[in-house]
């Protein structure tokens, strides 16, 4: 039997493997490129971009907890202009498509950037990150709120013809609902999940641990999660799914697979081991031979239940 | 920058409650610059998403020296590492001291806690001694005193509880010399110790057009630019301020370049 | 100065010290009694009963994932008569307060059981289990839809005079309207928070792992998520919060305690060692005398932020 | 009942792939019966929450021996485990097997993997040997027979690759002695190994109405009853079915109790 194939085509993208990196654990590009061949990726995944730099959230942005990160970065990225200036020549070297993650704080500004990063050469397709509270309405969050949630994919949609992948919020417990008002919405394909909010607090000082006080939990600790959020969203669409979330080994990534992603991202398992995304493939392609499939897409959704 | 398995040659305790850990790391070891650190891997920390970041004290000969005290849990479980035991690192990271002090310049380091460790590398790397002031507790936190004075270095050592050296704080025995004229040279600043040592050092630094050199201590996420956890204010040249990140962009900068209202302590 | 004091009198109830067990974990008493004092518990918390008996889940019923538990138990218990002539007996012998989870599939279920224990003696509260899925309604959670949610508390209430205390489902991301909804509708107190929805898969036989294919999550893996819902609960409302997830020492209490918990629960804990509710509470008495608090009402919702 | 710190006295292959663990536990130790368990928290498993059972192969002088496989995380970790370290013991748990055979009957002990270490210490235990016939994949995987020997016992092996006795299943021999007559006497069934051969010779036994004592493998949580996960179901008087715990009210169950549509291997 020749190898397994791992190659994908998602939302119109082909990628050699199925395995991405999750945006803001690998930067945009430079960071680790000393040390992973960037052109190995499925698809290489920015950290969020808006349309103007922003500076984030004050330190301390992260804890380590429990099997698990919570972080509280805040965004920090050098905006749209800079991005496509500084990274993306930069990105374009590697034969590997680029999926910029974007965000923005009114609907208004996700169209800007949408739109800005559309006139670029060399991106593959925009991921909408929705966990941000949009600050026009409240704080009522973009991905927790149906309305805002279907207003946000819109407005991108009218700008841009690039693949749109909402990423969903896990605190999103209707998930099936909003992974259907995506796809109804335009959607192209999805990202699930963000990490999970969360705090932790010092007890000495009876301070949060976060300078943001609450941030994202990710990580082994939320894999349980992911993996059940995947396996409802693949349930309730068509267009195909990411699944990430505490992604270290080929086999925490079958589970991603069998529940019903088309793709998955590697993400907090890079700090430790920033080779996991090329480990990930070339576990998953043993995996696929000692399993007699030929090609990772047959190990889609196939949970016996 | 690499990934390297480094092999334990030698673990054991080093005085002053601090372990020397002897790696064997032919790939990473002659590429290091004093300053520079390495991220570990902490065997058998399961439930542990992070690596560790540590300065180098030694590295020749395809070997790296570290120093480290057990103060939490990664550096408690890093205790029970054995000889011969494979380490995850990578490095080296970060951007080191300058090497090429201006002419006429006297290197003056000034140390707390592992940071007589990590500018032990700078003294062993730079052309002529100079002088080290050292700062602690007691008696008990002061290290390699020994080592540097070995290479011809002059150290100055404070305790607070007045255990070793004169009694007090390192800005003590520093302001005596400064006050005394510092023998006549114009010295240059090397620091390495907790964030409000740096601050007091680089305003004095700055009060006299001097340089100062601070390795800045933040937690660290990825260690190589890419999480923006470390990230430390500089002066903007617009007045106001940006981010640099601690992993890539430092740890060292000199104190000119830090945006001074916000360097905290992390606990 | 003398022992700080860890004495609290929640919804009513004059328990020692604020460390109760967490419902399911601990069994209906007899279980645990050989190892532990039932006495020195600030709560008996016992398992989930209904009006009648039920089977429960098939097996397997639990997987252990990174740092945490999946339990698909099913809520097996020997119904409301079963309780209260075999356990309710003995768990009276000892001198502690007795709470009783109690659940259904209908609100008319939630009222059968509540009124049935409300008649016996030696019972010191209810507390509302509102994970479970709505039979009658679809599989509408009682505990992730605010009208549900809303008439089960008001249908329990009704009958009995007990304390009441909802235990939020950690799937409701808009944890501060529910806790808010429990308190207008006559709950005494809140418990946060059950175990959070997840699934894990084995990836050899691509059969979930276990038999009600997803299942909640529990133990250190959750804490973070906990104490973020105590504490968005706790600014919301005055009724006082036991908090639990994940809680295996006293620093991991006094988490909960800062957040704004009056009191906590030990859950998964217990199965590695029985003795954690009774070291948790030694562990905080410690704890408030070095940070010379004189009472451990004095820590809660101490968060400096 | 009761948690106990025990120490470790010796830890070593044992050969068949499994290990031996000598405990230092004169608590538990007196008070244990053959087929009870000990369900034993994993040294530096920090990411676990469960313990892990495992039966009891030798209980006398306050130690107790443990005969275990690394097959996962836990029993891996397990294998590290160092003489002189203390381990935590709850235990001993469930109820074991009688040790009052009618008169006249004949102990037959069949067994597969770790099953030989569980029946080991009823073999010590009950008042006169008796059979005991053991299967597994190949040689390697057959613990035990010379320590069943030296009790007197009569042991037969099967491997399913012929490597020692016969070849096939465990029930070649069993079934050849039954249709000899058991040598005129009545057999009595003590079971440990995977739920198919405990279902197997449960089968044989209520056949022609014999009794076989059952020792089930689940997955545990508590351990002491408290959890629900491991239950087994059990025949209730009205025809259905209920469920008991294995860990509390087993894990041995006679053959009659066992409600056999449903006692699915655990992966
Ligand atoms: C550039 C750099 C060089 C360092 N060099 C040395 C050295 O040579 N010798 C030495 O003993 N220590 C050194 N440290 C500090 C060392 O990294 C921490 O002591 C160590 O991370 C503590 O880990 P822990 O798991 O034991 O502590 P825990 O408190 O259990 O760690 C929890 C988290 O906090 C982080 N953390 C805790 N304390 C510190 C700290 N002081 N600085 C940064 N992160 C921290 C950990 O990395 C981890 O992510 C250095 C730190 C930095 C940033
Ligand atoms: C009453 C009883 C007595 C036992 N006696 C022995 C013995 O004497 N020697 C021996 O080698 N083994 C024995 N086992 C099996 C032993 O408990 C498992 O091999 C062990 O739990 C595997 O743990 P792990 O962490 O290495 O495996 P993992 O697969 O990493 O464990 C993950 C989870 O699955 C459970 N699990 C995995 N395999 C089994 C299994 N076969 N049975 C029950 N739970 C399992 C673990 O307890 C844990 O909760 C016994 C099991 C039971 C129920
Ligand atoms: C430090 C850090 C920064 C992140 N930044 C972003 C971001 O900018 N945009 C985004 O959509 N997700 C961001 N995420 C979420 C990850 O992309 C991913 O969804 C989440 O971490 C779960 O995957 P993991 O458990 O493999 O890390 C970030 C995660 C981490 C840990
Ligand atoms: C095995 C098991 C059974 C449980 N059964 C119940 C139950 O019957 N009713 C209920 O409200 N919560 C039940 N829970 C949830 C716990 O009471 C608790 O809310 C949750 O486990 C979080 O706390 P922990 O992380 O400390 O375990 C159960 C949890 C476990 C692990
Ligand atoms: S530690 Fe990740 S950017 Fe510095
Ligand atoms: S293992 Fe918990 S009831 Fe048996």
């Amino acid at each position: 039997m020749s190898a397994p194939d791992l190659s994908i085509t998602l939302a119109g993208i082909r990628m050699k493997n199925p395995v991405m990196v999750a945006s803001g654990t690998f930067g945009y590009g430079p960071e680790y490129a000393d040390l992973v061949d960037l052109s190995q990726l499925g698809a290489m995944v920015v950290k969020g971009i808006s349309s103007e730099p922003w500076r984030g959230n004050q330190t301390p942005r992260t804890v380590e907890v429990a099997s698990g990160l919570i972080n509280a970065i805040g965004l920090q990225n050098p905006g749209a202009e800079g991005f496509l200036k500084t990274y993306l020549p930069f990105l374009r070297r590697f034969d590997v498509p680029v999926i910029v993650n974007i965000w923005g704080r009114t609907v208004e500004e996700y169209a800007a950037v949408a739109a800005r990063l559309s006139a670029a050469e060399g991106i593959a397709a925009l991921e909408l990150n929705v966990s941000c509270p949009n600050i026009k309405e409240g704080s009522k969050s973009f991905g927790s709120n149906a309305d805002m949630f279907q207003r946000v994919i819109a407005a991108t949609r009218a700008v841009t013809k690039l693949p749109l992948i909402p990423k969903l919020a896990p605190d999103v417990f209707r998930i099936a609902e909003f992974a259907r008002l995506a796809e109804a919405t335009g959607a192209d394909a999805l990202a699930i999940t963000n990490s999970v909010p969360a705090m932790a607090i010092d007890i000495e000082t009876r301070r949060p641990k976060l300078a943001n006080v609450t941030g994202g939990l990710s990580g082994p600790a939320i894999r349980p999660i992911a993996v059940r959020l995947v396996w409802e969203a693949a349930k309730a669409v068509k267009i195909p799914i990411i699944g990430m979330g505490g992604i270290y080994t080929a086999g925490d990534a079958a589970e991603f697979f069998i529940a019903g992603a088309s793709a998955v991202a590697v993400g907090t398992a890079n700090f430790m081991e920033p080779a996991t995304p090329l480990n990930v493939a070339a576990g998953l392609r043993d995996y696929l031979a000692r399993h007699q499939l030929g090609s990772i897409r047959e190990l889609v959704g196939t949970l016996a239940c | 920058m690499q990934l390297e398995t480094a092999i334990i040659l030698d673990h054991r305790d080093y005085g002053a409650g601090y372990r020397l850990l002897r790696l064997a790391a032919p790939q990473i070891a002659p590429q290091v610059r004093p300053g520079q650190f390495v991220h570990l891997r902490i065997p058998r920390l399961e439930a542990s998403v992070l690596r560790r970041p540590f300065s180098i004290f030694k590295a020749e000969n395809g070997e790296l020296a570290l120093l480290y005290k057990a103060i939490g849990r990664g550096t408690t479980a890093l205790s029970a590492a054995t000889v011969g035991e494979p380490l995850s690192l990578l490095g080296p990271l970060g951007n080191g001291f300058p090497l090429d002090l201006p002419a006429g310049r006297v290197p003056v380091l000034v140390a707390g806690g592992y940071g007589m460790a990590a500018l032990y590398l700078l003294a062993r790397r730079l052309a002529a001694p100079g002088l080290v002031f050292v700062g602690g507790r007691s008696a008990q936190d002061i290290l390699c005193v020994e080592e540097f004075e070995a290479l011809g270095w002059k150290v100055y050592v404070a305790t607070e509880d007045g255990s070793r050296g004169v009694r007090g704080l390192v800005t003590g025995p520093l302001d005596a010399w400064l006050a005394e004229g510092c023998a006549g040279r114009t010295p240059e600043f090397f620091v390495c110790g907790p964030n409000g040592l740096l601050e007091v050092i680089g305003q004095r630094a700055m009060a006299r057009d001097w340089r100062a050199w601070l390795s800045v201590d933040r937690h660290m996420g990825c260690g190589v630019g890419a999480c923006l956890t470390c990230v430390v204010k500089l002066q903007d040249t617009d007045g106001t301020w940006l981010w640099a990140r601690a992993c890539k962009d430092g740890p060292v900068f000199e104190s000119r370049q830090i945006h001074w209202d916000r360097i905290e302590e992390e606990a």
